[in-house]
């Protein structure tokens, strides 16, 4: 027994790594591998379209082969910091969060783009995003789905709209009214927001900010003032989902029906609508007395510094950023907005083409806001000012005071490059 | 003759109390296994249900009716026991990746198609029919969406053993030393040994990850070892040390006398004897490689371990429970064989063999 | 002249053994393992422009959530090694008695010590969660009426006792298979014949249980026990999947959270060097302070 | 077969202990020799330098001639049976047995006619295909002597073999230990502390204490003239009573005198005395030389304290003062405790010994 089991050891050990050998050769005989590693487009479903309608097409024109990879933005620049720092770059082309762009463009870890996308005639990037994308006047992200705030109902919740409300144009007033009435109803917060710190909130609450016309990130404005008392109305009702501290997206608690209502990410929106239309309802994102504001989320493409094959990597790029590519792209992945002015020509009017319709209407119509991650020394330290004046008063269902947010004001402040 | 019968019926009834006893305890231990196992065969709808359904459905009902744009499809649900409505539409693509994708069974275009028919002639408001659900379509799905799934696997696997092997050696040899020697610092040595596991491994994993790369071990499966046997070695001389002790210095020393040098006694009389002990360390040694993923998605590029893989593919699972636990068990497969199969060895790990 | 230098030459060989035996594990940490930890030494001890300093551990034992870490981490490591081992030795004693289907139960018992992070974290959140499997169970078992749910990961309230108690669970759920197999291999080698005397001598079991087995079985229970305390000190993966950073703060979970979650601050490098000091300082010492109570030493002294 | 030679011999642990400390001695070819001493008297030590399983501090090893001090135990041409036997556990009996065969690269046939000639030798042609879990202790011990005798080796060395075994079972194995050693005619180290197995088995006797020899003789020899007090001691059971005496010249005579007992030598006696001039000396008496007599010839009256019948013979325990004294008497007359007895000495075989030195005077 004792002798079966070391020969089947070995055996394991040695097949393996004759396996693993016969692979390597399977690799050296491909075409040209392009490495594509990317924080967007991780639900499997995004991961699918992306390589068999987006990626394929490419590979077999040009008989290279896309490697397609999920990793997160952290997991992202530690890769790149080894790659760098070694000399074994191995990634070709990244996607990375706009809030943590800076860090890339600093680093000088990714190419300056400018000159090539002058050349490129048909398509206009939007300008929302220049602040993360650029820095002193060069290109170095290429903006691809971009992001603002959507409002997403369960059906459940409707019958509790007040009186009059048009949910295309309902104000944060009527939101908040609106969920305190759920609150009331059901004897039950259903109200989605992330608790979990360092999440989304500073985004959630960012938008209504914007909506009174602050600044972002504003804590203690006149108008971040107003956006509060939106929100400690909603707090001190109790009509935010009894687990709110657990949430780190509205996705799963919104499919589980544990919560009803909520203002967040347009694609991630999109992923709960279509989980079932017939008992969700999405409108854009409430208003304030000067206009929708939304915080806008992008992703960029660019290509990492010693990249073996920045030729190729341009080339796929020009591909990826071709306003019907970036429409099909936005549309296979649920429900993004293509950030090139031209890729509106190609929207239909399908049930994805009205989530993004109303995600444009918001970004062209909105008060819109980038993440001004750059200016300051780490962005989540700057969500974990917010997250705490949230947990501290908000959702303790104490009071919003001046010196409170002064305090936030100050933490945000301190945190200024 | 009563008495023994009554003893009989006693011992029987004590036999059932115990196992029923053993089953309760094993159903407790394993009932949140259970969950993550049944959540893994659900369709992403029903995962998604309150009260959770306990068992997975082998079929799924439908209710086809007439919608405002087109055809307003129900499924049954088992939760509210009633059917409820999810699409309204006129695609009968979108109904089929519907129903595929979220309702995780099996339909054509065509049988969409000829239910639609059979609605529109029957005459009546509604009709239903049924499907057999496909048990395994987050699986299918998980393997689907994951790249070179099945060479990651291989290579993790390989990762392992290396790591195996390495450790086993290394840490084998100084597991030998402090057994069987007695020398000046042993026990300042073994403290230390052991302090390599006192060091929070998060705090140095990238340093340690610069090394290697920069030893030209960038994706290389045996850099990704040499990373996972710094923490498995400590343990393994910590393992390896008991069972060397236990094993008679003397079956050594007679291997010596009858003709064998210190290696051949080694090998022919120790390390049979050791090896069960050996294998069941083996099995923390395997856990550990298989498992880890923060070294291995920084240190790997073209060759990603399997942990690796799965990763990248439930980073973005939210709104897909189901898949991610579809993951979550294939990642564990392995692992559970493996340690099926040295469980029997486990027992001897501690204390050697007794002779 | 010759015989004497082969023989010195041989003897030196002899003493020198031990040594050449974990020299591989020396070079072997020196390459790998020092440098990176040297580093981090250093680290502590410097400011952001490399100037000695101590500011470092000023900063990180004034930081608010210092003491709130160490005391949790206190809490966890007290309760869930005492859990762990009760739970542990409850099982390995079951299985010793070597019942029909031992080995079957010995394997189902070891499940959750191989389940991968992945899968135990999907397993517990959606668990956990208002809408999960766990309350879902109880409505089925009508220990939940309809509406009514259970909020396992606290609700509005902050209620940071209920928190770790599940912490301590869901680590001790994980932890006990690998604590048992080290009591159970220990048990294996204790001789029959003491634990008989016990009883012919008149003790029920759990006498014999504490007066003979445990005793007995001391050296086993003292490497279960350290292995099992220095990774409990270092406790942090379940507790940020469970519930994110910050709201259960504890030792380890700082320096990832200063790794991972702002590594951008100018203070980030120096709070987390200064948390991985003060961590490992601490693993030792009560390591030390354990094998010194448990007299692992002395023991080592006479083998 | 062979010699073995040791020549001053040391062995040191670390600084302070010396195992061996200079042990010097030969083994004849054929000769069956124990090393016999208390536990930690360095007899175990010294039969693992023999074997190469220590290594020689100081001086040298000598088999039929070749110095194998600096030689691995593989080199030197012995056989060892341990004291746990160290028969493999993982190996059948028959593979126990041709382990050392198989490495010397033998005829197949050649290591199945050894290996069954020697498991019929020491009776276990029956359990070949067994494993060691399978046998009984004195079953693992001859495997661990067939394992032995297979490979005939030149020294054959034995250490406490037969410690592990019940007390009749190791009666009857040393009976053929001695059996197979005589048609094996292996030159033979054995090494126990049970003296009267060493009595039992052995041509001759080299008795050790604190590292070194204090005696080498036949068995004759060290029950007879033991050379000290301690071997006086060691050897025998019950063991030799010794009595503190005051040498008085009393008129015609010698005088051994105690507040017990005053005992006139005899001549042949007082003769081995003559060169002796201190007044102390300690008189050493074996139990079955201490007789039991009529009142009128006795030299010391006193009460049976403890009578243990043996059957053939009673052991009759007394007290003297603080010591007990124990005598071997014929079964009969059968005493009773409490009795009183009377005893006296039998003069040919006194012992004398020099209380300051503890060695034997007279001899």
């Amino acid at each position: 027994m004792k002798k079966k089991f070391t020969v089947l050891f070995v055996v394991l050990v040695v097949a393996s790594m004759l396996l693993a050998a016969c692979q390597q050769e399977v690799v050296e005989e491909a075409p040209t591998t392009l490495v594509f590693s990317s924080r967007l487009f991780s639900p499997p479903a995004e991961q699918e379209f992306f390589i068999n309608e987006i990626a394929k097409p490419f590979e077999v024109e040009n008989n290279v082969v896309i490697n397609f990879q999920i990793i997160d933005d952290q997991t992202l620049l530690d890769r790149a910091d080894v790659q760098q720092n070694t000399d074994h770059v191995t990634t070709d082309i990244v996607v990375a969060h706009n809030s943590r762009m800076a860090e890339w463009i600093e680093n000088g870890w990714i190419e300056d783009l400018t000159d090539i996308v002058a050349g490129w005639k048909d398509r206009t990037f939007s300008e929302a995003f220049v602040e993360n994308t650029n820095k002193d006047g060069k290109q170095y992200f290429l903006p691809v789905g971009a992001d603002v705030y959507l409002l997403l109902a369960n059906n459940k919740a409707l019958p509790y709209l007040p009186d009059g409300v048009d949910l295309d144009t309902i104000t944060w007033e009527q939101y908040a009214a609106w969920a305190v009435a759920v609150a009331e109803g059901e004897g039950e917060g259903k109200v989605c927001i992330t608790g979990i710190p360092a999440k989304s909130w500073v985004y959630m609450f960012g938008g209504t900010a914007l909506s009174y016309g602050a600044g972002f990130p504003d804590a203690n404005s006149a108008g971040a003032l107003d956006a509060w008392r939106v929100w400690e109305s909603i707090g001190k009702a109790e009509g935010f989902v009894p687990t709110v501290l657990n949430i780190d997206s509205c996705v799963d608690p919104m499919m589980r029906e544990e919560s009803w209502l909520t203002v967040f990410h347009n694609a991630r929106a999109g992923q709960v609508y279509a989980s079932n239309e017939t008992q969700f309802t999405l409108a854009p994102a409430p208003t304030g007395p000067v206009g929708t504001g939304s915080i806008a989320g992008v992703s960029g493409y660019a290509i990492m510094k010693g990249s073996a094959n920045y030729d190729l990597a341009v080339k796929f790029l020009e591909y990826l950023t071709r306003p019907d590519i970036q429409v099909k792209l936005a549309k296979g992945t649920g429900g993004f907005i293509p950030p090139v002015k031209e890729a509106m020509d190609f929207l239909g009017d399908e049930a994805i083409d009205e989530v993004i319709n109303k995600a444009v209407l918001v970004l062209e119509n909105g008060v819109v806001s980038g993440v001004p991650a750059g200016n300051y020394q780490d962005w989540g330290a700057v969500k974990a000012c917010f997250d705490d004046v949230f947990a501290d008063t908000i959702l303790t269902g104490a009071d919003i005071t001046q010196a409170r947010l002064d305090e936030a004001q100050a933490c945000i402040d301190a945190l200024l490059k | 003759m009563n008495r023994k019968v009554n003893k009989k019926i006693i011992k029987a009834a004590k036999d059932t109390v115990f196992y029923l006893f053993l089953t309760t305890l094993i159903a407790g231990m394993l009932l949140p296994v259970y969950f993550i196992v049944s959540l893994s065969f659900l369709s992403t709808r029903e995962a998604y249900r309150y009260p959770l359904p306990l068992v997975p459905a082998l079929k799924t009902d439908f209710e086809l009716t007439y919608g405002e744009n087109g055809y307003i499809l129900s499924v049954w649900d088992r939760t509210d026991k009633e059917y409820q409505t999810v699409l309204d539409t006129n695609e009968v693509e979108k109904m089929e990746v519907y129903i595929k994708a979220r309702l995780g069974t099996k339909i054509t275009q065509e049988e969409i198609r000829a239910e639609i028919a059979r609605l529109e002639n029957s005459g009546q408001e509604s009709i239903f029919f049924t499907k057999p659900r496909s048990l395994l379509y987050n699986y299918d799905t998980f393997f689907k969406v994951t790249r070179d799934a099945v060479p990651a696997l291989i290579r993790s696997i390989e990762i392992a053993a290396l790591t195996i092997l390495i450790s086993l050696s290394i840490g084998g040899l100084a597991g030998y030393a402090f057994a069987r020697y007695i020398f000046k610092g042993k026990d300042a040595l073994r403290f230390s040994v052991l302090f390599v596991r006192m060091f929070p491994g998060v705090a140095i994993a990238l340093p340690m990850v610069f090394i290697l790369a920069k030893a030209n071990l960038y994706d290389e499966p045996l850099g990704l070892s040499l990373i996972y046997s710094v923490g498995a070695i400590g343990l393994t001389i910590w393992i390896t040390a008991s069972i060397f002790m236990g094993i008679p210095k003397s079956l050594e020393e007679a291997a010596q006398v009858f003709g064998g040098s210190k290696l051949q006694a080694f090998m022919r009389v120790t390390l049979p004897l050791a090896l069960p002990g050996l294998a069941a360390s083996a099995m923390y040694t395997f856990l550990g490689a298989w498992n880890e993923t923060v070294a291995a998605i920084i240190l790997t590029q073209f060759k990603p371990t399997f942990s690796v893989v799965v990763y990248q593919t439930l980073l973005g699972a939210q709104g897909n429970v189901n898949l991610a636990a579809a993951g979550g068990i294939a990642m564990a497969l392995p692992a559970l064989i493996f340690t099926f199969f040295l469980r029997r060895y486990i027992n001897q790990m501690w204390g050697g063999v007794t002779v | 002249m010759v015989a004497t230098r082969s023989k010195s030459l041989r003897k030196m060989w002899g003493q020198a053994t031990p040594y050449l035996l974990i020299l591989p594990v020396v070079i072997y940490y020196a390459i790998f393992w020092v440098r990176p930890v040297i580093a981090v030494i250093i680290g502590s001890f410097t400011d952001a422009s490399g100037v000695f300093t101590l500011q470092n551990f000023v900063m990180v034992f004034s930081d608010e959530n210092f003491w709130p870490a160490l005391n949790n981490t206190a809490i966890i490591v007290l309760f869930s090694v005492t859990i762990e081992f009760i739970g542990a030795l409850f099982l390995a004693l079951l299985i010793n008695r070597k019942f029909f289907g031992s080995g079957i139960f010995l394997f189902l018992t070891l499940i959750p010590m191989a389940l991968p992070a992945v899968a135990t974290g999907a397993m517990w959140i959606t668990g956990l969660t208002a809408h999960g499997w766990i309350n879902s169970l109880l409505y089925y078992l009508g220990v939940l009426a309809e509406g009514e749910k259970i909020y396992w990961l606290g609700g509005i309230e902050p209620n940071p006792t209920k928190l770790l108690a599940l912490v301590i669970i869901i680590d001790a759920w994980q932890v006990i298979p690998s604590m048992m197999i080290i009591l159970l291999a220990g048990l294996q080698n204790l001789p029959k014949a003491a634990k008989e005397a016990g009883y012919v001598f008149g003790g029920n079991f759990m006498t014999v249980l504490r007066k003979i087995t445990m005793p007995m079985l001391r050296p086993t229970i003292q490497t279960a026990v350290i292995l099992r305390l220095i990774s409990a000190i270092q406790i942090w993966l379940i507790i940020v999947l469970l519930l994110g950073f910050g709201r259960i703060p504890v030792l380890v979970e700082r320096i990832v959270y200063y790794h991972e979650e702002v590594p951008g601050l100018n203070i980030s490098y120096q709070m987390a060097a200064g948390y991985t000091i003060v961590v490992s300082t601490i693993v030792s010492l009560t390591a030390l302070v354990y094998l010194r109570v448990s007299g692992a030493f002395k023991k080592e002294e006479t083998a | 077969m062979a010699t073995l030679e040791i020549i001053n011999v040391t062995k040191r642990f670390g600084r302070k202990v010396i195992a061996a400390d200079n042990v010097s001695l030969e083994v004849h070819d054929k000769e069956f020799l124990v090393l016999l001493g208390p536990s930690g008297c360095g007899k175990t030590t010294t039969l693992r330098m023999v074997a190469g399983l220590e290594e020689v501090t100081d001086g040298n090893i000598l088999i039929d001639g070749v110095d194998v001090t600096d030689l691995p135990p593989r080199k030197r041409n012995i056989s060892m049976v341990f004291q746990n036997y160290a028969i493999w556990p993982h190996m059948t009996v028959y593979e126990n047995i041709s382990y050392a065969l198989k490495l010397k690269r033998m005829e197949k046939s050649e290591i199945d006619r050894i290996v069954h000639e020697v498991a019929d030798m020491t009776k276990i042609g029956e359990l070949l295909e067994r494993i060691p879990a399978q046998l009984s202790g004195g079953q693992q011990q001859r495997v661990a002597v067939a394992r032995a005798i297979a490979v005939s080796p030149k020294v054959f060395l034995m250490d406490e073999p037969l410690s592990n075994l019940d007390a009749k079972l190791r009666v009857s194995m040393r009976t053929e230990l001695k059996a197979i050693h005589d048609s094996a005619k292996a030159t033979t180290v054995f090494v126990t502390h049970d003296q009267s197995e060493a009595m039992s088995i052995a041509d001759r006797i080299v008795i050790m204490r604190h590292g070194k020899i204090t005696q080498t003789g036949t068995p004759e020899e060290v029950y007879d003239k033991g050379a000290n007090l301690f071997v006086a001691d060691f050897i025998g059971t019950p063991p030799t009573n010794f009595f503190d005496v005051e040498l008085q010249r009393n008129g015609k005579g010698l005088h051994l005198v105690n507040s017990y007992f005053d005992l006139r030598l005899l001549p042949e006696n007082e003769a081995r005395l003559k060169g002796y001039n201190k007044d102390q000396l300690t008189l050493g008496v074996r139990p079955e030389n201490i007789i039991l007599v009529k009142k009128s010839k006795s030299i010391l009256d006193t009460t049976a304290l403890v009578v243990e019948p043996q059957g053939s013979h009673q052991v009759i325990a007394f007290r003297l003062g603080e010591k007990i004294i124990k005598i071997v008497a014929p079964a009969l007359p059968k005493m009773e405790m409490g009795e009183t007895i009377h005893l006296d000495f039998q003069q040919e075989s006194l012992r004398f010994f020099d209380p300051e030195s503890t060695l034997a005077i007279g001899d």
